[in-house]
């Protein structure tokens, strides 16, 4: 039974990053189902990035 | 002269927005008369009077607002109609659900997500796809544009997780019977379909839901996974998985012709385990695939009915005819209304794998074709804007989409295309793809309809009658009426077959049936 | 890897948080009882700022406070006075001390003496004079003197009693309650104030005080609103200041501003102010005034967001969504925003909306700067002249450059410690 | 809970302590239409608009938006004259208390000339072709200058309404009053709002040459005659409340400087800044309604 077989017994629920048109479609079909207002990940500057890459 | 309207059932506008809106709007050069109001009587009358009404505006009530427009062309209509529409829903302050701005924030605010749906722009989807599979979220990469090496290690690392990580560039897969990104809605049933390509999952599913069967999964690959370097590792996940599922009694398996090594790779997985199987390797080598003891595809609707010949019981036939009764009828009359020079055929297609197969097909029927995505280097169009001979286009390949959205949402690119096409005098057929289900536009027909009266109207100048056939992919339970879409088709005097590939042989029939009757 | 050293870091720092009992003891005078506090020390909101700098109702709160210690006679001996050099001004922050608007402490100040009975330290914050013309907004009229006088001779000395009377009151359980029935800890306080006043009632009528005084201290708290706000913010004040200096710590134990820049202190870096142009608070404006009234955010009530209620529990308050123009689930979405730049989740504030889940607690700099989100902080708005008073109420956020610059002074630390 | 500053008498008149249910017809930034019954209409206002019949003023900052209040179409609400409350939201809006705007006509002696009477009239004609909105019908006002679509299309139906009022003809009227009723752009189609100051000039004009109110009440019922059904659910309250000489504020306000001979100017421009092209329909209304009544002077 691997991990893709358990998916097929479970109710989809899904994170949708990106189209809303691609959410308002799952939410038609009453999918369970998040829309994620992304923005790329930090809006200032490259430095900030580096400062947190170096705590990772 | 082009009338475009607009109706808002029910729907009120503060007064300084309308004002503004017939202000700008006449404005807009190109745009010759424009009323605006609500559906009262007497502004019916008047709109009549200035020749804008149409049956629709007639039947609207005092509470109804709505907009009449004549303009020079369509596209100044459809500005025009952006405008308005901008300007109309400019949205209220509505407070929707919530939306978490990162994936993690999503993740504690669904813990029990099991799939991310990811269509952000190529270099950040990389990221948030490795994001997903490191905390155990199967992935669905509709974005295109990864590099190879990032596709490869994401299929590893999914591997390695055993979770499902479909794309990049995957734009079609049905879960659960969840209809994801661009897919139809399909019965349930036996077979199992795992698919390296969008449009060719959705024919085939379309077709076994027509010939009244179901699926059970429908995996989709990406483009890209069947290629040496990928090794097919997601197909492979994709057909185990299939096979441990109780509910998977067939098992289909479609792609473009994938590297040989990588064929033998997958299909020695299927000859493993005890499960039917039918593979369709667009154009492959049927006899490879008999090898392995799966049953070879002809075409994508020859698949299907395969499938669907296993599921019940029944004896398998290939299918390479019509399932049309009276077709020769067709034929005849079609090329009797044909003229001497009229000997091409041009298929304008929103659907890769769609205008593959009619390739695969045409050219062992009529010879060379030429197209933006050729099956051999020498059929390259030397410039994807203007056919030549036998051209088929498939609207949705790169050169064509950059920066702009798909075809199956946006028909403007071929809208133009039919007008340009019909211009030349050697042309006889053209042949149309329309795809349904979550995700296409919401009336794919309805927008080719006043082109294709216009494409009628430049060919009647001269006298030329001009064949046209179409398929729709679609099933009954789609959002969009399949019955409605193949109504306004037939209305039009187009040819509506049931598959692609009977399309793509009509046209073949009669363009061969006009040469011999030279 | 430092990642760990951070997190085990911040773990500590929430687990302190936390485990904060803000207890209420007695009220005390703010020259005796808060540390560094001269007859010539003004306490201010805010982050560290000189005389020239302050903003219109700081210095009419200042002029105020110089007028009522005696320190001057008028208005312009007080400017005077003001400007010599010879008072010293310092933040409340520096000295356990907070205060709501211009946040002005001066030595005779009657203060509410709070301590956090888990880690014993304490903190202080003047009693609250009500709404309109207030030294808290800047006024300095008579009436305003007249007012903190009052409230030097009678408030503070009858409450004093019955606080003796009663013992000490436990603060976070208060603060639970209010939660519940609709306050969020910084704009709205309604219940806060209403269950005090059932608390202390039966023994202010205790109190060796006339019949006609007692009617007066009870009609005064129940006249505002706000009363409760004055302790909220210490509450919130000893709760965070238990959990200040813990080295890596990436959490911010402090924000506040003083109505012309807006400053945020962080755990792991120890005492020092991370600051930015104070903001101008987008809300409903009472009517008669507009934006070009409005003073720059100013106050440090922002201590409630801090420590995970105000604005970061505005669920809990959707009365207050008027304010801020926005619908009942409005008020949800802003505090689901909040968890995102969190540590933790409360696990004493519960909001009932949220079917009970803990407020968002604990501002991590690396989220906000990670995911751009700042932190929402409910407001209410003065006007940029002394003496006028609150003219509005609404939503306003820290300038994101000092989370920027608090985080590049966490890693420039890290790496003189070679850890990166 | 949200109180209101003032209530219309109209409306406050027609609700008693037995609820009434009513839906949220449409929302606007500064108003909130909540539909009664057949044709019964409150409409919820910001304090920065003016009076009118029907409406409750809410005591909320100007720049608040209705709609960011919570109030959405189709939305439920139950009204006495205590209270109104929204059911599925947090929202009640406190009646009790708040001021009453007495939308009644206010008929006051005038002590004007004829000569001034006219005057004003034809200053408002100037004001409102200088400074009005003329995409709707009030470019009639201008004889040829400027042409649109309406204005050919009404401009006879005009001129049998002021006939017909002129000699009492009844038939006249209504046939005229169909070839006008829901015609023109705007939530208030733009004939409507001409309608409505015809009405106006015709009270309070009509006043101050002392015709009887009867008659005054009978032409405007006959103007309105066959009403329903013809335009706009929130028209048709307008123009019922016209015909029972219920104006806004502005219409008023113009209608009492015109007999009073008192800062005509501010008030015809206040009115013009009404809506898109609505203040300038009503005020051609006026000018048309006025000029006849300055002629006719007393109805049969």
């Amino acid at each position: 039974m691997t991990r893709i077989n358990e998916l097929f017994q479970e109710e989809l629920k899904i994170i949708n990053m990106g189209l809303e048109s691609f959410n308002e479609n799952l939410k038609k079909q009453n999918v369970k189902t998040v829309q994620v207002d992304w923005k790329p990940p930090t809006r200032r500057n490259k430095k900030m990035l580096s400062l947190l890459d170096k705590l990772k | 002269m082009v009338l475009k309207y607009l109706i808002r059932e029910n729907s009120y506008y503060d007064s300084v927005t309308l004002m503004i809106i017939t202000r700008e709007v006449k404005k807009i050069e190109g745009v010759k008369e424009v009323i605006v109001g609500m559906g009262t009587e007497l502004n019916k009358e008047l709109t009549g009077n200035l020749n804008l009404l149409t049956p629709e505006l007639q039947k609207i009530t005092p509470n109804d607002f709505f907009i009449s427009l004549d303009s020079v062309d369509d596209n100044i209509a459809k500005k025009a109609f952006a405008f308005v529409d901008e300007l109309l829903s400019k949205k209220k302050a509505e407070s929707e659900d919530y939306q978490p701005s990162t994936f993690e924030s999503a993740l504690k605010y669904m813990p029990d997500a099991n799939l991310v749906l990811i269509s952000l722009p190529g270099k950040y989807a990389v990221r948030e796809a490795k994001n997903a599979l490191l905390n155990d979220k199967h992935v669905m990469l509709f974005s295109d544009n990864v590099p190879l090496e990032e596709e490869i290690d994401l299929k590893k690392l999914a591997k390695q997780r055993r979770l499902l990580m479909m794309g990049p560039d995957c734009g079609t897969a049905i879960i659960n019977h969840v209809a994801l990104a661009f897919s139809n809605v399909i019965r349930k049933g036996p077979i199992g379909i795992v698919g390296a390509s969008g449009t060719g999952i959705q024919e085939v599913t379309v077709m076994i839901d027509k010939l009244g069967s179901g699926i059970s999964q429908a995996i989709g690959t990406g483009g890209r996974d069947l290629k040496a370097k990928v090794g097919g590792i997601m197909m492979i996940e994709g057909l185990k998985a299939l096979q441990n599922d109780p509910l998977t009694e067939v098992i289909v398996l479609i792609s473009k012709p994938p590297d040989k090594e990588v064929a033998r790779k997958v299909l020695s997985i299927l000859k493993e385990r005890q499960k039917p199987s039918v593979v369709y390797f667009a154009g492959g080598d049927p006899e490879v695939i008999k090898e392995y003891g799966s049953v070879p595809g002809l075409s994508l609707e020859d698949t299907a009915r395969k499938a669907v010949a296993i599921a019940k019981g029944m004896s398998i036939k290939d299918f390479t005819g019509f399932t049309v009764t009276n077709i020769n009828k067709i034929i005849q009359e079609e090329t009797k209304k044909l003229n001497k020079k009229q000997r091409y055929i041009r298929g304008l297609y929103t659907g890769g794998t769609l205008c593959d197969e009619a390739m695969i097909i045409l050219s062992a029927l009529v010879g060379d074709i030429y197209s933006n995505i050729p099956l051999k280097p020498e059929g390259k169009l030397s410039d994807i804007n203007k056919s030549y001979r036998h051209s088929l286009i498939d609207f949705g390949d790169d050169e064509f989409t950059r920066g702009k959205p798909h075809p199956m949402i946006d028909p403007y690119v071929r809208q133009e295309r039919i007008l340009s096409e019909v211009k030349d005098r050697e042309i006889a057929i053209i042949l149309m793809d329309f795809v349904l289900g979550f995700g296409s536009n919401s009336d794919p027909v309805g927008e080719m309809i006043p082109y294709i009266k216009k494409a009628r109207k430049i060919a009647a100048k001269d006298g030329r009658h001009i064949c046209m056939i179409s398929s729709v992919c679609g099933t009954e339970a789609d959002p969009q009426s399949l019955i409605g879409q193949e109504k306004k088709l037939k209305e039009e005097g187009v040819i509506v077959m049931p598959s692609n590939a009977q399309a793509v042989r009509l046209a073949a029939a009669i363009v061969l049936s006009r040469r011999n009757s030279q | 890897m430092v990642q760990e050293r951070i997190e085990a870091a911040n773990k500590k720092v929430m687990k302190i948080i936390l485990n904060g009992q803000p207890t209420l003891l007695d009220i005390g005078v703010a020259g005796e009882v808060i540390p560094g506090m001269t007859k010539k020390t003004i306490l201010h909101a805010g982050p560290p700022i000189k005389w020239e700098k302050m903003s219109g109702p700081l210095k009419g709160a200042v002029i105020g406070a110089l007028i009522y210690e005696g320190l001057a006679v008028d208005e312009k001996e007080a400017n005077k006075l003001a400007a010599s050099g010879e008072i010293s001004y310092d933040p409340c922050h520096h000295h356990n001390t907070v205060g709501p608007m211009a946040g002005v402490v001066s030595a005779s100040m009657p203060v509410w003496i709070l301590q956090n009975k888990k880690y014993g330290n304490y903190s202080y914050c003047t009693l609250n004079e009500g709404l309109g013309k207030v030294l808290r907004y800047g006024a300095y009229s008579d009436e305003v003197i007249k007012r903190l006088k009052w409230m030097e001779n009678l408030l503070a000395p009858l409450l004093k009693q019955a606080l003796k009377l009663h013992g000490p009151i436990d603060l976070k359980t208060m603060i639970t309650q209010a939660l519940q029935m609709g306050d969020e800890g910084h704009n709205r306080n309604r219940a806060g104030t209403s269950l005090l006043i059932r608390e202390l009632a039966p023994y202010i009528i205790q109190t060796k005080f006339s019949e006609k005084e007692k009617i007066e201290v009870l009609k005064f708290i129940d006249s505002n609103d706000h009363f409760f706000l004055n302790l909220t913010m210490p509450a919130c004040k000893c709760t965070l200041d238990a959990a200040k200096n813990i080295e890596f710590s990436t959490i911010v134990t402090a924000m506040a501003r003083n109505g012309t820049e807006f400053g945020i202190r962080v755990s792991g870096l120890g005492e020092r102010w991370f600051t930015g142009p104070a903001g101008i608070v987008d809300g409903l404006l009472f009517p008669g005034y507009t934006a070009e009234d409005a003073n720059p955010d100013i106050g440090d009530s922002v201590i409630a967001e801090t420590a995970g209620i105000g604005g970061f529990a505005m669920a809990a308050a959707p009365a207050i969504v008027q304010f801020v123009g926005g619908s009942a689930k409005d008020a949800v979405n802003f505090t689901l925003k909040m968890y995102e730049i969190t540590a933790a989740e409360n696990n004493i504030y519960k909001i009932p909306t949220l079917d009970f889940r803990g407020t968002p607690t604990g501002i991590d700099i690396r989220k906000v700067v990670e995911t751009g989100i700042l932190p929402s902080i409910n407001t209410g708005i003065a006007h940029k002249d002394p003496g006028i008073g609150q003219i509005g109420a609404g939503l306003v956020k820290p300038p994101m450059n000092c989370f920027e610059d608090a985080l590049q002074a966490f890693v420039e630390d890290l790496e003189t410690k070679n850890l990166v | 809970m949200l109180l209101a500053k003032s209530v219309a008498s109209d409306l406050i008149d027609t609700l008693t302590s037995k609820t009434v249910d009513g839906i949220v017809h449409s929302v606007f930034d500064n108003a909130c239409n909540i539909q009664l019954d057949r044709n019964r209409l409150v409409t919820l206002i910001s304090p920065k608009l003016p009076n009118c019949p029907s409406a409750i003023k809410l005591d909320i900052a100007e720049d608040q938006k209705l709609y960011s209040i919570g109030f959405k179409t189709g939305m439920k609400s139950v009204i006495n004259k205590d209270e109104i409350k929204m059911l599925k939201v947090f929202i009640s809006i406190k009646l009790t208390g708040a001021k009453v705007w007495d939308s009644s006509p206010l008929f006051l002696r005038s002590k004007i000339s004829e000569e001034m009477l006219n005057e004003n009239i034809e200053k408002i004609r100037d004001l409102t072709l200088k400074y009005g909105e003329i995409e709707g019908i009030a470019s009639i006002l201008d004889g040829d200058e400027v042409d649109n679509n309406y204005k050919y299309f009404i401009i006879d139906s005009v001129k049998k309404l002021t006939k017909g009022i002129k000699y009492n003809d009844y038939k006249m009227i209504t046939e005229a009053s169909k070839g006008l009723i829901g015609l023109g752009p705007g939530l208030t189609p733009a004939a409507d709002d001409f309608l409505l100051g015809v009405m106006a000039s015709l009270y309070y004009i009509g006043h101050y040459f002392d015709n009887y109110l009867e008659n005054l009440k009978k032409i405007a019922g006959f103007i309105i005659y066959d009403l329903p059904g013809r335009t706009t659910f929130i028209s048709e309250i307008m123009l019922r409340n016209g015909m029972k000489a219920r104006f806004s504020e502005p219409i008023r306000d113009l209608m009492l400087a015109v007999i009073h001979n008192t800062s005509v100017q501010d008030k015809c421009i206040n009115l013009l800044n009404i809506g898109g092209t609505s203040g300038s329909d009503c005020a051609a209304g006026i000018v048309f309604g006025g000029a006849l009544m300055a002629r006719v002077k007393i109805l049969k």
